[in-house]
């Protein structure tokens, strides 16, 4: 499987940069963080099909290279605010499985107690201040959290992550502007996968490259390949450097594709079989970063494939959590609206 | 006759209309190649090609303005906002301009566009997709707010509000999508305001919109076991709202309940409530006046939370049959 | 006691508040030099500092996201939407972020965020600057909705707003800016979900939010001279609301007369009918549960339109006088 | 008054770009405007302050370059869709001073019937669609406007113009984009006089020109002279042109500045007295454009200072007929609210 996925140059460059600053146990990790995502994701999808949740899910597969370089570049005490399609950026950011497969089953030992589902996991504890069913909903959020960490002087940044889908929203316009005008420690990261459901980003923008709207802003504004985790790090690692040293907000665009449909009901009749098939053959995320972690000599192709059996075993353990739990109970419904 | 679903009873209303009239015409998020995310628009671009089925960004303010600026102009959008929730984005341009326009230029101009929404919990959607946010409408001077319960009404009001020269929010509901009624084949409409007595009845009258209509009938069915007819109102609607018939059945009865998915507060039973309560029927009150609604919370995701929150057949059996018995 | 304007009690309430918690702090458009579009703020940023008196851009639905994301990392924001109309623009971020997060995350976070926001007509501003739609917020479920008629509940309710762990939506009326009133100097509270009695009668309860306060009592002097004593109500929090004690007066009057300047229909007055009229006031009742309110049109600008739009004190006298004639 | 306005070297260039397009009338007839326009607002103040008025307006004294300018490059059959400060674009597309006047003035006569009001002026015969209270409110409508222009297919135009302060809605983002990927027959003129009421654009932009922004949509965006109604109809008749061309929507910028406060209650606290006199002395649109006229040959000073009488007379004749004119009846307060 390694073998077969080729290696970019701009990779090792990449790895080369990185090795020092993260050491081989977080690159390991990065990995083992990749197939933990996409066990859980194929696992969220076989339990809606075999009709064991309910409500809808949005899947990241083929996108787990930009939630886990994203991650590893950000602290404890930063903040995270994701969207729709976030399980990938919850689970990279930190969170348990376990809860996360009992807050899509809606149970009580949920991250949300139930109540939330697959849209709206978030770990408060951990700064996750949630994924959200709004398209761009969390985008103008950032800008409080980003001022907030300025009133309070922390050295914290705030990422927001959103989809390519949400650039066209005008709160996106309305966040990044006060954002830029105020400095605030805000890293925009517009994940883009070249849809937003079925609308190709060819025909809601006419733009190359999302990124140019930072210079509406008089920010930094980059586009890098976002199945390539180390890529994604160095982008969001500058632009957190930026953010702590009082210099305002960045805007990053990961170009990335997701596999599946947009959500449980999708007939994908947008895009071409042989179009998803070139982006899995030939530019999977963890295919690459196996590639050059076997390649750069940090594990052998044994190692990755016990990665991926680990990474199963976690998800059976957290399914077998969520339906041991029990749902919440009716008389607590009305519970959680007002503090 | 003919059955068709909700769906392909709204997917056969604007195909006619669209035939009919070549300034009708459709945007909204998906519905082209995807069908939009109910399926209702499924096969229109096939038909009528990418100029008059257009897929637009996710900028819900700009497909607003979208239809009032072509609606200014001669054109008579149907715009399609994926879920009802997302209108959210939107009220600025529809309720200081769709609204407002005519009125504030003297009225010399007007405003000839549907806007299509699905309402409603019930699919596991959780807090930010199901959202039944009628009564905000119907709070606005200048719009029309209809809200149809079966595939029937659905294709006529649909027509009529697209012949209407007043901006009109029509709002569906996810889970009638795929219920089944008769439907003609030819392009009736069925007009505004003009609410339906959908079951006579003599004990107690039951005011209900969407899918409540069909709970309620459900809850008629077994009450008239027990010997209660329940007699069954659907606006329709919602604004301008022909209340007559709703006041006559009450002067009926005696009894009034009115049931909403919407949540209960703030809602539109508050509406229904006071017209009875301040007409004649109020004479003709035996009982106090009562709402079944949604609870005061956002929907929960988990399914039986979910269920809970908003009305079943089985709460309107319980309120209603209370009713009767003079048990309030 | 000391008299303040409704303007200045707010000032000092803000200024006490931000005084007392480094957390509380302010942001709107044009609210640091410029003191606000009708002044509440003039002053503060000179004490305060740009950093905790921000001037945004024009970008409400920015505003409204600034303070959710504040307030759900520490901060304890008092955002203003320079005219109540304007909020039209931050809906998405108040009614499906701000009032859901808590409940979405399992009762895991809070979001202790005030949005003042001035409503109401009478200045001449025409159909754009003149909305009331309290009731929109009344309808979302995780929002908390005040209304103040008077200086001193100005201040007290918007300290207990700002103390609050939830968001609140403060709506101000622009005439009653200049009205005064005694005001402690402390830093009181009134303490949210407390309808009050502002006047005692027995003849009519009048139930009256924010300037309808007011105009009803200019009314009930009148009617006092004919012998017709006005029960005069604020229920001053709109949500959640404290209903007892309106239901109580219900019982003692047995006539209801519910005033709002908003829109009749679909407005807030629809609830306080309904509360009644399922109540156990319903058997007390003499008369049907009267509504006085705005007419189902936009705010048109001429002076006399205007004016005619929304119910002025002699509307009142006319409505209670006919319901405590029984000439309903 | 004409002798002391410096005359920009640009102005004799642009005049003798347009002499030849515009001819001499309509150059005298822009001038003619100018002076309307002034008088109207100047009188509108004075009848506020005696209180025949209520509401608010706001005084556009000191743009009358951009809205004649703009005007002049359009057609018959062209749309306008404006903003809160809008009464010289509506003298400028032709509206009667009487019925403006009657309009501000709450009279029947109004061109709304006194329902409008200074913000909601409309000429919906002159396919002027009206003032708008609020700021971007018409930008997203554009959009429609130039949907149904394109599916009409006339070779129509729609300008929208909004001001600074709009350009940090969302829904400017979202229209822009929507013309640009549809590529509609739309203009945007962003009217900049640098302040948004109290906000001066240096405090909400961290961009120079808000032009900078078409970047994002991959449309035309210049930045021209406000003041100069000849650098304002070039810049127009491009993007009309580019616009019947099918080539899509263009952004504008016009820099200019207001004289007086943004409504009727301002201190002006945010702005020196010698900001404001340095644009009153040095770039008066009307002196300069005077000048050029005069420099060229067009106008005598006496001509000039006949215009200034007949705009005087003519608003003179706008009061009367205002006061001469109805109130709207009572009886039909309910009128006009439902087609
Ligand atoms: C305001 C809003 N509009 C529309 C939707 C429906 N919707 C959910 S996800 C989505 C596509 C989002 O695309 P993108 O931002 O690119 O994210 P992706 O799904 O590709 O990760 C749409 C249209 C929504 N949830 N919210
Ligand atoms: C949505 C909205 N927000 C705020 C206002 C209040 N307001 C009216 S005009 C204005 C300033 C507008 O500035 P700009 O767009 O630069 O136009 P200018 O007044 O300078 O011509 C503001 C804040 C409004 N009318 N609408
Ligand atoms: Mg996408
Ligand atoms: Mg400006």
């Amino acid at each position: 499987m390694v073998a077969n996925s080729p290696l970019l140059p701009e990779a090792i460059q990449h790895y080369h940069q990185v090795v020092e600053e993260l050491g081989p146990d977080t690159l390991k990790k990065m990995l083992q963080d990749m197939h933990t995502i996409r066990a859980f994701e194929e696992r969220a999808e076989q339990l809606y099909a075999l009709g064991k949740t309910h409500g809808t899910m949005h899947l990241s597969i083929g996108q787990e290279g930009t939630a886990v370089g994203a991650s590893a570049a950000l602290r404890d005490g930063d903040y995270l605010l994701n969207h729709h399609r976030g399980h990938g950026h919850c689970l990279a950011w930190g969170s348990t499985p376990d809860r996360m497969m009992a807050e899509f089953m809606g149970r009580e030992t949920g991250y949300c107690r139930g109540r939330g589902g697959s849209m709206h996991i978030a770990d408060v504890e951990a700064n996750n201040l949630g994924a959200n069913g709004i398209v761009a909903g969390g985008v103008p959020i950032a800008v409080g959290v980003g001022l907030s960490i300025k009133m309070r002087q922390t050295d914290q940044v705030c990422m927001v992550i959103f989809g390519d889908g949400a650039a066209n929203e005008g709160a996106f316009h309305e966040s990044i502007n006060m954002a830029a005008i105020w400095n605030l420690p805000v890293i925009y990261l517009c994940e883009n996968n070249g849809y937003a459901m079925s609308t190709a980003v060819t025909k809601s923008f006419t733009i190359e490259n999302i990124s140019t709207r930072a210079a509406s802003y008089n920010i930094p504004g980059v586009t890098v390949d976002g199945n390539d985790p180390l890529a994604v790090y160095l982008a969001i690692s500058e632009a957190a450097a930026r953010a702590r040293r009082g210099e305002g907000p960045s805007l990053v665009e990961a170009k990335t594709y997701r596999y599946k449909g947009h959500s449980r009901s999708d007939r994908q009749a947008y895009r071409t079989r042989d179009e998803v098939n070139d982006w899995i053959d030939n530019r999977d995320p963890i295919k690459r970063f196996s590639t050059l972690l076997v390649t750069v000599g940090l594990l052998t192709e044994e190692e990755v494939a016990a990665m991926r059996d680990t990474a199963a075993t976690t998800i059976d353990q957290a399914v077998e959590f969520s339906e041991n739990s029990p749902e919440p109970d009716l008389s607590t419904i009305l519970e959680g609206v007002y503090a | 006759m003919r059955e068709l679903t909700y769906a392909e009873a709204l997917r056969e209303g604007l195909r006619q209309a669209m035939t009919a009239d070549p300034s009708v015409f459709l945007l909204g998020e998906d519905i082209g190649v995807y069908g939009g995310a109910f399926g209702v628009t499924a096969g229109l671009v096939q038909e009528f090609g990418e100029q008059r089925v257009i897929d637009t960004p996710i900028s819900e303010a700009g497909i607003a303005g979208a239809c009032v600026g072509a609606a200014l102009t001669g054109m008579r959008p149907v715009g399609e906002i994926q879920f009802m929730d997302f209108v959210t984005l939107s009220m600025e341009q529809l309720v200081l301009q769709a609204a407002k326009v005519r009125f504030m230029f003297g009225g010399k101009a007007s405003v000839p566009m549907v806007l299509r929404m699905p309402g409603g919990s019930g699919t596991g959607a959780a807090a930010q997709h199901s959202e039944s946010l009628e009564n905000w409408f119907v709070h606005v001077p200048g719009l029309k707010v209809v809200m149809p319960s079966t595939p029937y009404d659905a294709k006529g009001l649909l027509l009529a509000a697209i012949d209407d020269n007043n901006p009109v929010i029509f709002v569906e509901h996810k889970l009638l999508y795929k219920t089944k009624g008769e439907v003609p084949e030819d392009m009736y409409r069925v007009p505004l305001s003009q609410t339906n007595i959908v079951r006579a009845g003599q004990h107690v009258t039951v005011v209900a919109t969407s899918i409540m209509v069909n709970r309620a009938l459900e809850a008629a069915a077994e009450l008239a076991k027990e010997g209660i007819e329940l007699e069954i109102v659907d606006p329709r609607t919602l604004k301008p709202l022909d209340d007559a018939p709703i006041i006559e059945s009450v002067k009926k009865t005696g009894r009034a309940l009115v049931v909403h998915e919407a949540v209960e507060m703030g809602g539109f039973g508050g509406e229904i409530v006071a017209r009875i309560a301040s007409s004649e029927a109020f004479d003709y009150l035996e009982a106090p006046i009562r709402r079944l609604a949604g609870l005061d919370i956002p929907i929960p995701y988990n399914r039986e939370l979910e269920r809970a929150t908003v009305p079943q057949a089985a709460d309107i059996i319980r309120e209603a049959r209370k009713l009767a018995r003079g048990e309030y």
